[in-house]
């Protein structure tokens, strides 16, 4: 039953993938991927990858969609011409699939436990990981235990992205005359929306905190504490956004995030441990671990949350100023 | 107390001081910061050269958890001969990107300019140190996103499509290095180098690792511009803040080299890329004609900093060649060449960022008769173009000499004449500038004759570089030792890796 | 028969990674081609997942009464490249932004007319 | 045994409104009755799976986060579905009665 859907869900994404080569109108062309970041989601939830599915979800379907569709309403939506030179392209592609195919021939079988991902380095984690770390959850174990240093990597990531963005764009200056902008019509959305903002900040919060236990953590909860604020700006307008969540107060942030990390690893020096050793953070080494992981999901979160928060800021900034002109 | 964590502090230093900068706020503070920051991870890393040439291999748990089921940092003669060049590099381009930048880059951005940096080196401190597979493509990943954000930082605009076309063919190398990684990791359950290469040796090779490798190679070639996947290096290079071409020419490339040999010689090991995958012809065929073919693109260029992109297309060449030897004796070559280009390329693209500085063009017309306006610069000017020629007592000449030596060694007579032809085209293109600087006659407009010297912080820098130069031509017993025990060490480790079979 | 039964579902994800990659370099306009680059990067991510996956097995989750769980190791790796693609895409949207502005075009095509290669 | 039969018909329903719902946003001629056929789907349908849903957990957590999940999106859907059609509104799109209207004038 599951290979079922797992097949179902491959053949809606191949479909929508040739949607997406194919298309000219670039706003179906976005709106498709964002179906096929959904769709992903799907498999990966139908693979057992629930972590990566929530991500998936919030980040391809939400976050880049976002981006994309503002970038859209910047530069337009045909695209004016294309195949000016497909057979190269066609060529390089054609070889590169047959080298994967070739690849896959003497691949372990999909889904065999004997293949070799699943005894080596794997078993520990899963068999191990309950005690050691003392967390239900194996996959915010290995990435904030483990692999902790894989984390600190992707944070720096998302900070390296929000300083990219702003040293392109630039941050929204704070404009009280512009205050009344908004979809000022749309009484409806305004209710709806103070209803569900708070609602949406309170489930970032659990997401952040109940990472350990089920799926979610700290970089599914910045993303969906950032989608609160940009609802609210999509709705009230970014001038009123910019008042309640201050630019120059996210870059702070989001510089404080990666600190908070990088600092609980360079505090485990302090108390005799290797970097990011938490066994060290408490006398009990599950305990110390324990704190030491919800200490950097909250450098992850918080992190997250200011970066994705000021990309957006400054995308919308400028689809503002352009509508003005 | 720190000493046990001296291998993890070139990576973590920068990684605080990148947001600290950020929060300083102030544009003078920022640069202070960065440069302490930058030099202190040098003198930690030439502390670890020392150790590694000592004690063979330092290791690193991080987290605690011993390898494979945690992140290993590790350090051999080979990462931390790179590590030393890439820290001391950096210091010195923040310390000459002071002045430089005034004049690139709008005010209100140099923090980020700074930030920006750190992040860079941070990545590339990274991939240096990592002793794992994916762990080694985050960190690219950082320095690759800091590198778009620095190329873009240029207030000219083809600058911007610049920045986009490196963004996608360095993402798109990117992708391909994680499908390689993916392919190791389901053959071998594992993501530790040393790990894989047990691994590796036991299972003997399979489709699934050749095609892993041929996806590793294709995507490590396009971060470090192997012809003919170098199409983002000289528009990169020609239109990014001259701070940036400086760091980025002696920097970024080398750690790609470095990343390439440790995935053909510490994972794979030499019998299987090169016995097996026959990967060494295919190598040499490709620098030969980046040598050749880019020689000439330089040699048609008006742009300087276009000249000297496509003579780093070039460079890098000789590097590969030297790996496609595969012999202890071509790696070592590949490595000393990776150190001594840097050091020369370094040189030249500041004394390029000083004339932008004065005269505001960096067009062959510009140079005319700045031999007389500009002496220190030029002068180290002359000294890195004679070290890309591989004049003698230049350090351009010990790593020709070396990669020459070696190629005889496996009488590929051919292939040494074919280095000795390249550097023959080196020649001509360096002697354009030259020839401008100093026998053609200035232009006697107004503008030109108020040229003076270049500013002392950016001159500092610019003569430490060129007395490098012209001091590990003559004085060769760290470098060659450092390359050396790097390339016995890469590849004794890799014999008997594929002696187990 | 049992070929396909054991690799459908990785020749299925090199063919989307395939269509994202000639999005990539045939595509004229800028913004489809970030698009075609995150459905290569999408696809990556579906055949690390592909390979974590145990028949029978479940979320890596402790419950009670599960006995068979699939590996979590690529989904922690796959979490961090989804964090990386979207950077990515941040920076290369916001690029696709200034060149708009400054060239006014976004279209491959059009710069070859003018002064600059893309 | 009788939740469960009770659950597999809701949910039977439940998909047999949905494939309705996209059937319309297919077959049905202009902007406004295609929002209107995609609102089923929103509507009833999702009231009638999780229903269907509900039944068949212990009425656990699991139980009280399914209605939460319902609640949210009886909010958020019929909100998306206004916010559709209004700007539609705004934007110019005329109704079938309309475009028939004109038609008619035209002719």
């Amino acid at each position: 039953m599951a290979e079922l859907i797992n097949l179902l869900l491959l053949g809606m994404l191949a479909v929508t993938a040739l949607g997406v080569v194919f298309l000219k109108d670039l706003f179906a062309v976005v709106m498709l991927f964002g179906i096929y970041s959904f769709l992903s989601a799907l498999i990966f939830v139908n693979l057992d990858a629930v972590d990566v599915a929530f991500t998936e979800a919030a980040v391809g379907a939400g976050i880049s969609t976002v981006l994309m569709l503002g970038t859209l309403s910047l530069t337009g939506r045909q695209e004016k011409m294309s195949g000016h030179k497909t057979l190269l392209p066609l060529l390089v592609v054609v070889t590169t699939g047959a080298a994967l195919i070739y690849g896959t021939l003497d691949m372990p079988p999909f889904g065999n436990p004997e293949n070799p991902v699943h005894q080596h380095v794997a078993l520990r984690y899963i068999q191990d990981s309950p005690q050691e770390i003392g967390l239900p959850n194996m996959v915010t174990s290995v990435l904030a235990s483990y692999r902790g240093f894989d984390t600190l990597g992707e944070t720096a990531v998302v900070f390296a992205a929000a300083i990219g963005v702003l040293s392109l764009l630039g941050l929204p200056k704070q404009d009280r005359a512009a205050i009344e902008s908004g979809l000022e019509s749309h009484l409806v959305l305004k209710v709806v929306a103070k209803i569900i903002i708070p609602l949406i900040i309170l489930f970032a919060l659990y997401v952040q905190f109940h990472g350990d236990y089920g799926p979610g953590g700290g970089f599914q909860a910045g993303v969906i504490a950032a989608a609160a604020i940009i609802l609210y700006a999509l709705v009230f307008g970014l001038p009123l956004a910019t008042q309640v969540v201050q630019p120059g107060l996210l870059k702070a942030l989001a510089a404080l995030g990666v600190l908070l990390y990088a600092g609980t690893g360079v505090a485990s020096f302090f108390l005799g441990g290797n970097f990011l050793d938490y066994n060290v953070l408490a006398a009990d080494p599950v305990a110390g671990q324990h704190l030491g992981i919800i200490l950097i999901e909250l450098g992850v979160g918080i992190t997250v949350f200011a970066a994705m928060l000021s990309i957006f800021y400054a995308f919308a900034s400028k689809a503002e100023r352009k509508n003005i002109q | 107390m720190f000493e046990q964590h001296f291998l993890i502090l070139p990576i973590v230093l920068p990684l605080m001081a990148a947001p600290l900068c950020i929060l300083l706020g102030q544009r003078q503070l920022a640069w202070l910061l960065a440069t302490l920051v930058s030099a202190l991870s040098c003198v930690i890393s030439v502390n670890l050269l020392y150790a590694a040439l000592d004690q063979g291999v330092l290791s690193y748990a991080v987290g605690g958890w011993a390898a494979p089921w945690g992140i290993e940092v590790r350090m051999d003669a080979a990462s931390a001969m790179v590590l030393s060049l890439v820290t001391a590099i950096s210091t010195l381009v923040l310390i000459y990107a002071k002045a430089s930048i005034e004049k690139e880059i709008d005010s209100s951005r140099h923090t980020l300019f700074y930030t920006a940096h750190l992040l860079c080196l941070t990545g590339l401190s990274g991939i240096l140190s990592t002793g794992d597979a994916f762990n080694l493509f985050v960190f690219l990943e950082i320095s690759s996103l800091a590198t778009y954000t620095l190329v873009s930082l240029a207030s000219d605009r083809r600058s911007l499509t610049a920045a986009f076309r490196y963004l996608v063919m360095g993402t798109i190398g990117a992708t391909f290095i994680l499908i390689g990684v993916g392919m190791l990791y389901m053959q071998t359950g594992t993501l530790n180098m040393l790990d894989l290469a047990d691994r590796i040796a036991q299972s003997g090779p399979s489709r699934t690792l050749n095609t892993g490798l041929a996806f590793i190679l294709v995507g490590v070639s396009v971060k470090l511009a192997l012809f003919p996947l170098h199409m983002w290096l000289p528009p990169a290079y020609t239109h990014s803040p001259s701070a940036v071409s400086a760091f980025l020419a002696s920097t970024a490339t080398k750690v790609a080299v470095y990343v390439m040999v440790r995935f053909i010689f510490t994972i794979y090991g030499v019998e299987y890329v090169f016995h097996n995958m026959g990967m060494d012809l295919i190598l040499l065929l490709l620098a030969i004609v980046a040598i050749f073919k880019c020689s000439f693109m330089a040699m048609a260029q008006s742009n300087v900093k276009t000249v000297l992109a496509y003579s780093s297309v070039a460079q890098i060449g000789y590097m590969i060649l030297g790996i496609s030897l595969a012999s202890a004796a071509g790696l070592m070559a590949g490595l000393l060449h990776v150190f001594n280009h840097a050091l020369m390329k370094g040189a030249l693209f500041m004394a390029v960022g000083a004339v932008l500085y004065r005269t505001g063009s960096v067009d062959i017309k510009a140079f005319r008769g700045l031999g007389k306006k500009m002496p220190l610069t030029m002068a180290a000017f002359v000294i890195g173009g004679m070290s890309i020629v591989g004049v003698p007592l230049t350090a351009g000449f010990v790593s020709k000499w070396y990669l020459v030596t070696a190629a005889l060694e496996q009488q590929h007579w051919l292939i040494a004449f074919l280095i000795l032809l390249g550097s023959l085209l080196a020649v001509i293109y360096i002697f354009r500038v030259i020839e401008a600087a100093y026998l053609k006659k200035p232009d006697e407009s107004a503008a030109s004759k108020d040229i003076k010297e270049a500013p002392m912080l950016m001159l500092i820098p610019m003569w430490v570089l060129a007395l490098g130069n012209i001091y590990f031509g003559l004085d060769t017993t760290l470098s060659v030792a450092a390359a050396e025990s790097a390339a016995q060490w890469l590849t004794q480790s890799s014999m008997s890796v594929g002696g187990g079979q | 028969m049992s070929v396909i039964v054991d690799y459908y579902n990785y020749w299925v994800v090199v063919f989307l990674m395939m269509a994202g990659f000639y999005t990539v370099i045939a595509a004229n306009n800028l913004v489809k081609k970030i698009v075609g680059l995150n459905i290569f990067q999408t696809s990556v991510f579906i055949l690390y997942i592909s390979m974590g996956k145990v028949s029978g097995g479940s979320a890596p989750i402790v419950a009670e009464g599960i006995t068979t769980y699939s590996n979590p190791l690529p989904h922690v790796l796959i979490l961090t490249a989804i964090v990386v693609g979207v950077a990515t895409t941040a920076v290369g949207l916001a690029l696709v932004v200034r060149i708009k502005r400054a060239y006014g075009t976004v279209e491959e095509n059009e710069f070859k007319d003018k002064d600059d290669l893309i | 045994m009788i939740l469960e039969t009770i659950s597999n018909i809701l949910l039977i329903v439940g998909a047999f409104f949905a494939l309705t719902g996209a059937y319309g946003l297919f077959k049905f001629p202009d902007f406004f009755t295609r929002v209107h056929a995609a609102s089923v789907t929103d509507s009833i349908a999702t009231i009638l799976l999780f229903l269907g849903l509900i039944l068949r957990t212990d009425f656990d957590l699991v139980a009280v986060k399914l209605v939460f999940v319902l609640v949210f999106v009886l909010l958020t859907s019929p909100t998306a579905s206004h916010a559709l059609a209004k700007s539609a509104r705004h934007g110019g799109v005329a109704t079938l009665a309309e475009s028939n209207n004109k038609d008619n004038t035209d002719g």
